[in-house]
């Protein structure tokens, strides 16, 4: 194999790994990290019948469900913290109907990562006992014994067979994921597609291990004894990895603690005004997502100006003088 | 009743029961600020960390999310929710955190609806979801509730039960098998209210200056026990001169 | 609380969380960063029937085996690496049916302590499957009823609730474990006890987070700002540790990354030697355990001179010069 | 037979089987060494790991255990147990990794003893334990065995199995519900073995140059099919001299 033939463009990577009806988790947590980029191309290149598996995301999530690439959804959390405490596409879909949502908590999703990534068919918890995140299950047995991408049950009960002295009688099983792709934006990765990301982690560790397929977006693409230098940190190994894009800004209007901050005017100002609307909602589809060919030609129509204020301070990996009030 | 916004007087009954040896599980929001405002006025030692991975926080601006970067920067550890989620859980430090939850509806029993309203599959109301909160209630050494008082707020029956309180009443937690201690306190707009040990219901435990027991009832679509009710101690200048200055300088929350 | 009130003498420390019939577990991974120090003072306390949990320790294990501290042993390996495949007195204390071995997988025992960290009953996996780690156990059921130390099964095979389409229909669960105590050796700590490991974690801090009571013991005692400027390498959080004990040297006859290497005249020259043999084994124990009061004691009976020349090079952590042929 | 060790001969009949594309899990000694040979004569691009949590070494020393400090050194990832092990269970890396495993006995199945002789409850020899053997086993893609010729090694029956091969027979793995795909290669001072695909027994695949089959089979206790084996190529000269000079160079392995 060439040294660099993981490392693709955005647009090749989605052709190559995210087909219709793929199950595709996205990393990034809220409105910090969210491959945004990636996002769009899939948009642009009107994937459609996608079943997403995330955490808690944001920004992504949103815009996917409302450009109509999305048949299905589990999550623990839909919203951009206290820009947007729910996503406005997201809402209108789940309650017109036409977007399902099964919803677990984040430890649930965690758990369903983290299993896949570990090669297990479950993981055991005792969150949710007693809920109707137990009881109530969007997708009955019937539609699970016929889509191959859910498992076929949302959730199991079982009596531990460890129980010992009362206490901890019985246990929840979460089913494991593996979506079809993952992808999650770093902050440097090397052509192999070894990858870190600074500051938290959230579950894209999970996440991406558990995937089938795994495209890695980052700012910056740096030479792999460059990496060598602090193992520790480095969460992503080149085998585990598909594709490798560059692409600066990639989760523009999120942050990426290190590089740069969230753009409060974007997530508060402008975007609640389109998304909460159907006719501007097609706009802004039309303008910032249809309408340019690739990133680079969506930053210049936000403007590199405006871009390029949300850098961040390297020593304390965000812009202190950013106005977010 | 001048001098305090009633978003500070929750704050503050919050942050003056948190002990030193405590360790919590902040949402950001007006749940930081107390945490925040204990650590600087009577508990130092007290511990602090978000579900998204982060643990002791020493943060110059007020962070936004609970991955905004200012969250991250001179913390003591940041890794992912696998790890801090698993504090909860963790026999050993689980029942040391105490967490500060919102939600959409909240019942007698301390139940929590933190994502629908209607019928779940097409709710008249979608909110984000329940995030980390069906954790932390299942599984934290106890959880505070911060709600504003209210009809549509304070029900009979929760929609969509997705934190679980006491469940159906006294010994369901552990019918159940859930190992968290479940609700302690309810911090509204308004009042605080407590769980009676023996029926685990809610009661009234304080009124804050200015409202009555009976008006506060009036909110409510469940009878609480009024009869232990004391008015609340309001904030004192110290106490509102920390918060204000030390714990949100740019009055990120705490809106003017 | 005392902010330094958790900092404490090995002495103490030992004194106050290490007893007689505890299940015990310590970190380290044959023959590096092992919490030799604090073998040494449990040896010299006399402390009695321990159990010991562990992945792949070596050195530690082999002297409180030995030293007849422990009555029984879950594991998955026994040895020093090349230096000592399989370390004598435990070879020895197995072989005349004195020391009780129960053999898992280092799998099994790193899901055992994940399990506890994470607060599970148990954790599932493929491995073993088959093999007579799962048919033979060392305790039988009657004795698990009767000792609360012990799970009451050794594992449990279970069909898969979420199986679809053939294939793991079957799958294994490992018991959670929870010690007592687990001691690890850290190469920083600050006095509340957050810490940090350098290089290879090993199953230390599985290990660390399953356990009811959690000792540090570390080469250097730092301040907490330290720490925080690298937040991402700080795998211990103070708020799960009981005791903090600076101890240089704290892991000599093996190496701890960074700071000191191993000792190949110790681990080859000398110790088979006095372990290979009963009387040499009693002599030992008495000038170089008992005999001391201390560490520092231990260290100037070795010779400081010989210690110091074990010391790392800093950049590339081990001794380049180190004669080990 | 003069010019190379039959050690040697070990190494690079393991490193020529290894492919560009493969995750080789290793323990120290000559397994290492194969892997680090093969890296550097045929597949550059192969990944190297260790089940103490190293990955992609780039040593300068020949590391004395899977934890020693100089298997640390210029790692691309340095983490713990449970991060490596997963690789085997996970179900895209798993199917791809090789390992290499000694043992003290082994069957015609390809089933592995390396704990202890006689009763595993009161042995007559006990070893260190299987440590990652069995997780290896039981779910790497493919496994070999380094181990030397003898009756007491090659055994009918494995005084106590803790490495699954294929148990006893074709469809019992699968039957078992064992993920990896078992042994593929038995590397011993004299031959090379393989399995059959059809009964899932050992065969002779190669005698070194100097033995013959009988000769070999005189040294097993089972009986294995003969009639497949040819003389195995000698190591050349550049693969020794890049097994000497570059992959151990301090001779700790590959003693004089």
């Amino acid at each position: 194999m060439e040294a660099n033939a993981k490392l693709m463009s955005m647009t090749d990577a989605v052709k190559k790994y995210v087909h219709d009806g793929a199950v595709i988790s996205f990393g990034g947590f809220s409105a910090t990290q969210c491959p945004m980029a990636a996002a769009h191309e899939i948009i642009r290149q009107g994937v459609k019948d996608l079943h997403v598996v995330v955490c808690s995301n944001g920004q992504a999530v949103d815009e996917l469900v409302g450009a109509g690439c999305v048949a299905g959804i589990e999550l623990a959390y839909g919203g951009n913290g206290r820009f947007a405490s729910t996503c406005f596409r997201f809402r209108s879909a789940a309650q017109s109907g036409e977007l399902k949502v099964e919803d677990y908590s984040n430890y649930h999703m965690t758990l369903r990562f983290m299993a896949g990534a570990m090669g297990m068919p479950f993981l055991p918890t005792y969150s949710g006992l007693g809920t109707d995140i137990v009881k109530k299950w969007r997708y009955g047995e019937e539609d699970r014994r016929h889509d191959p991408r859910l498992p076929v049950k949302k959730l199991v009960l079982m009596g531990n067979p460890f129980n010992r002295n009362g206490g901890g009688e019985q246990v929840l099983l979460v089913p494991a994921l593996m979506p079809d792709v993952t992808i999650i934006h770093a902050q440097k990765a090397d052509v192999l597609g070894n990858a870190r990301i600074t500051g938290l982690i959230y579950a894209d560790v999970e996440q991406a291990k558990a995937a089938k397929n795994l495209i890695i977006t980052c700012e910056e693409i740096v030479e792999t004894d460059e990496l060598r230098k602090d193992p520790e940190l480095n969460q992503i190994l080149g085998f585990q990895v598909s594709a490798v894009v560059k692409v600066p800004w990639g989760s523009y209007p999120c942050a990426v603690y290190g590089c740069y901050d969230y753009d409060p005017w974007f997530l508060r100002d402008f975007y609640p005004k389109v998304a909460k609307d159907d006719s501007e909602w097609r706009k802004y589809l039309d303008a910032y997502v249809y309408g340019v060919a690739n990133r680079e030609e969506f930053l210049n129509l936000i403007g590199m100006e405006r871009v390029e204020r949300l850098r961040a301070d390297k020593t304390i990996g965000y812009n202190p003088v950013l106005n977010r009030s | 009743m001048a001098g305090y916004s009633l978003q500070e007087m929750m704050a503050i009954i919050a942050a003056r029961e948190i002990k030193d040896t405590d360790i919590v599980l902040c949402g950001t929001g007006i749940s930081m600020l107390a945490a925040l405002a204990a650590q600087k006025i009577t508990a130092p030692g007290v511990s602090i960390f978000f579900e998204s991975g982060v643990v002791d926080v020493k943060f110059a601006q007020t962070p936004l999310s609970l991955a905004d970067p200012r969250i991250m920067n001179g913390a003591i550890r940041l890794a992912g929710l696998a790890e801090s989620l698993s504090l909860l859980q963790n026999h050993t430090t689980g029942p040391n955190v105490i967490s500060i939850l919102g939600a959409a509806q909240i019942d007698i029993y301390g139940n929590l609806n933190s994502t629908s309203i209607g019928d779940f599959s097409k709710p008249k109301v979608r909110f984000s979801g329940s995030g980390g909160a069906c954790d932390i209630g299942s599984l934290a050494g106890q959880f505070w509730v911060f709600m504003d008082l209210g009809k549509k707020r304070f029900v009979e029956k929760v929609d969509y039960l997705t934190t679980p309180g006491f469940l159906d009443g006294a010994g369901a937690r552990e019918r159940a098998g859930l190992p968290g201690g479940g609700p302690a306190m309810v911090i509204t707009n308004k009042a605080c209210f407590r769980f009676d040990d023996a029926s685990k219901k809610m009661y009234l435990h304080s009124f804050y200056p200015g409202f009555t027991p009976e008006a506060i009832q009036e909110e409510m679509c469940f009878q609480v026990d009024l009869s232990r009710a004391k008015e609340a101690e309001p904030p004192t200048e110290h106490e509102l001169h920390i918060l204000r200055t030390e714990c949100d300088p740019e009055r990120m929350v705490l809106k003017g």
